[in-house]
């Protein structure tokens, strides 16, 4: 693969995988390229990031995982965007996380943050400030965390009568993917049981 | 005439007839009645798993074809009409359904291009806004926008879902094609004979990730399929012990097929 | 603002905000810059983008909103991230509903049953529950029957900048359809009168 090609594809790559990043190592599997080609091409990329003055991102390695970011010096730009208030970004994690909520309630923080993909203790902390979602008990087995559901203020905000009243999800939605690798475990460790008895 | 026919192949009657009036070549604006509603009655009686409330449709649409079919088999004798009658029987039969064919042949068109338009956007893909909470004090987080609907939050949802499309595999789907079942059965050939030759089954597990131990499982049940190990237990419930039978299966194994 | 570091403060937060997006407008509020200075820099952004081949992502107006997003060349790389990436394509009679919704909006379920002779319940209700359509009222009358239209999710999901990008109907091709069809209507009453001669 010639080199430009490669490092569009890095690039598009790394933009898609978000805070996740994505390691030398998986590029080469998923672009079918030697290692010494993808860290040429990376550090390539991270040149023309670092020397072009019209690129406000830039790429970073941070213990092998490599992901692009803002560039330091965007960040009173960034940070004006935290400030003003016609920016949607910040509802917009909340309503994220309170649609989960809704829709799939009761529901532990840790299961909130799988869905997403990323933390989200501070969401859960101000929509249960502003009375939105509650405490309605405690998962079972260690740690017994959390678990939460809408209140009646959710109800309020949204103008429903009861929870029944939100439109229907198509049912494969957020369903739990790891079902078939959990069925698989639990028919391992059976027939695990089985031989030793 | 018997050929299959799906249901879902059809997005009801109106589609049903689109479709026969394009495979006949039949002119839209001069139905042949005859034709198509026996072609029509052919084709419903091939869709075998018709579901209730989908029937009852093609059903009524087979009796509007009967009824537009016998009106103008209607003979027309000459001054038997009253000049009112005459304006009702001026209309041809057919012109109703004429129109709802082309009505609705708009709209499948459209559904069309928007098939392509779905197809195009399904190349291009997106990142998560970045998580920017930690910059903010809490007051500001849920600082929704007064016309905030339960609508929107569907909308936040199928983000997630799009995302979550595009998060879950790389863990899953690239560990799978870094192992295979032939890699691994190497691997656990290799630990027996670090171990000389007898290990504790545990023991060929040192992994993390789920494939991984299912690859290595399904590698050892291999090996012992293929004779070149064999597990013991002395007693219920104690440890497994696998056993390296042969002394250099490398030769063997390297002829599988993955 | 050097028009250089306009676009590398216009990528930084394109960047930040993802999939949420952003409008010009807000661009301007939060670079304290002019619309048109702005909307240059968005447009020169996309020229380099599309100009260069080591570029993997590029600029484009969904729903109103700019984003970056992977030019289309990447998707067969992409796609290799993907599970089952088209699992998700709505079914032939979902897409009828949304045609008639997305051009004759607001429409109620039974306008749409009597265009189309088949109940629409079901294709509605994902539609729905896939957030492309939504209720936007109510019609008049007894029953006051849902009114529904298309959402800003409908217009992302088939990557329309607003919804008069939509396609025009084949009215054309129709109004032809009517004069034919007059003409038939012409020589069918010639034939009738010259039966009654």
């Amino acid at each position: 693969m010639n080199s430009e090609l490669l490092m569009s594809k890095i690039e598009a790559l790394l933009f898609v995988m978000g805070d996740e990043g994505i390691t030398a190592k998986q590029l080469t599997q998923l672009l079918d390229a030697e290692l010494m080609e993808v860290e040429a091409a990376l550090s390539e990329l991270k040149t023309n990031y670092e020397q072009s003055n019209i690129r406000g991102i830039t790429l970073k390695n941070l213990a092998g995982t490599y992901q692009l970011t803002t560039k330091p010096t965007m960040a009173e730009t960034i940070k004006k965007l935290v400030e003003n208030p016609t920016s949607n970004v910040l509802s917009a994690a909340s309503l994220e996380v309170l649609a989960i909520i809704a829709y799939k309630q009761p529901i532990t923080r840790v299961e909130i943050e799988d869905l997403r993909g990323v933390k989200s203790d501070r969401p859960i902390q101000t929509l249960v400030s502003r009375g939105l979602i509650q405490e309605v008990g405690r998962a079972e087995g260690t740690g017994r965390a959390i678990l939460y559901g809408t209140t009646k203020e959710f109800l309020n905000y949204f103008g429903l009568q009861t929870i029944e009243e939100l439109p229907p999800l198509p049912e494969e939605a957020l369903k739990d993917d790891e079902q078939e690798t959990d069925l698989f475990m639990t028919k391992f460790q059976e027939a695990f049981s089985s031989d030793e008895n | 005439m018997s050929y299959e026919v799906k249901l879902d192949a059809f997005s009801g009657p109106l589609d049903l007839l689109l479709h026969l009036i394009h495979r006949l070549e039949i002119d839209i604006y001069d139905i042949p009645m005859a034709e198509l509603t026996a072609q029509y009655i052919d084709h419903i009686h091939a869709m075998k798993v018709l579901e209730l409330n989908e029937a009852s449709e093609y059903l009524v649409m087979a009796a509007t074809l009967l009824a537009i079919k016998s009106r103008m088999l209607l003979p027309i004798h000459e001054g038997e009409m009253e000049e009112a009658e005459f304006e009702v029987e001026m209309e041809d039969p057919r012109e109703e359904l004429v129109n709802k064919l082309i009505e609705y042949k708009k709209y499948k068109e459209a559904a069309i291009e928007l098939k392509e338009l779905e197809s195009d956007r399904s190349l291009v893909f997106t990142r998560p806004p970045s998580d920017l909470s930690s910059m903010v004090p809490d007051t500001q987080l849920a600082l929704f926008d007064a016309s905030v609907n339960v609508f929107d939050m569907i909308g936040a949802l199928q983000k997630i879902l799009r995302r979550k499309n595009l998060r879950k595999p790389l863990s899953t789907r690239v560990a799978r094609q870094e192992i295979s079942v032939k890699d691994q059965m190497f691997a656990v050939v290799d630990s027996l004979k670090v171990n000389g030759g007898k290990t504790a089954f545990s023991k060929l597990f040192p992994y993390e990730d789920k494939t991984t131990i299912i690859v290595t499982f399904l590698s050892i049940l291999e090996l012992m399929k293929r004779q070149v190990v064999s597990v013991e237990q002395q007693n219920n419930f104690e440890e497994l012990y696998v056993i390296l039978d042969k002394e250099a299966p490398e030769d063997e194994l390297r002829t599988i097929d993955e």
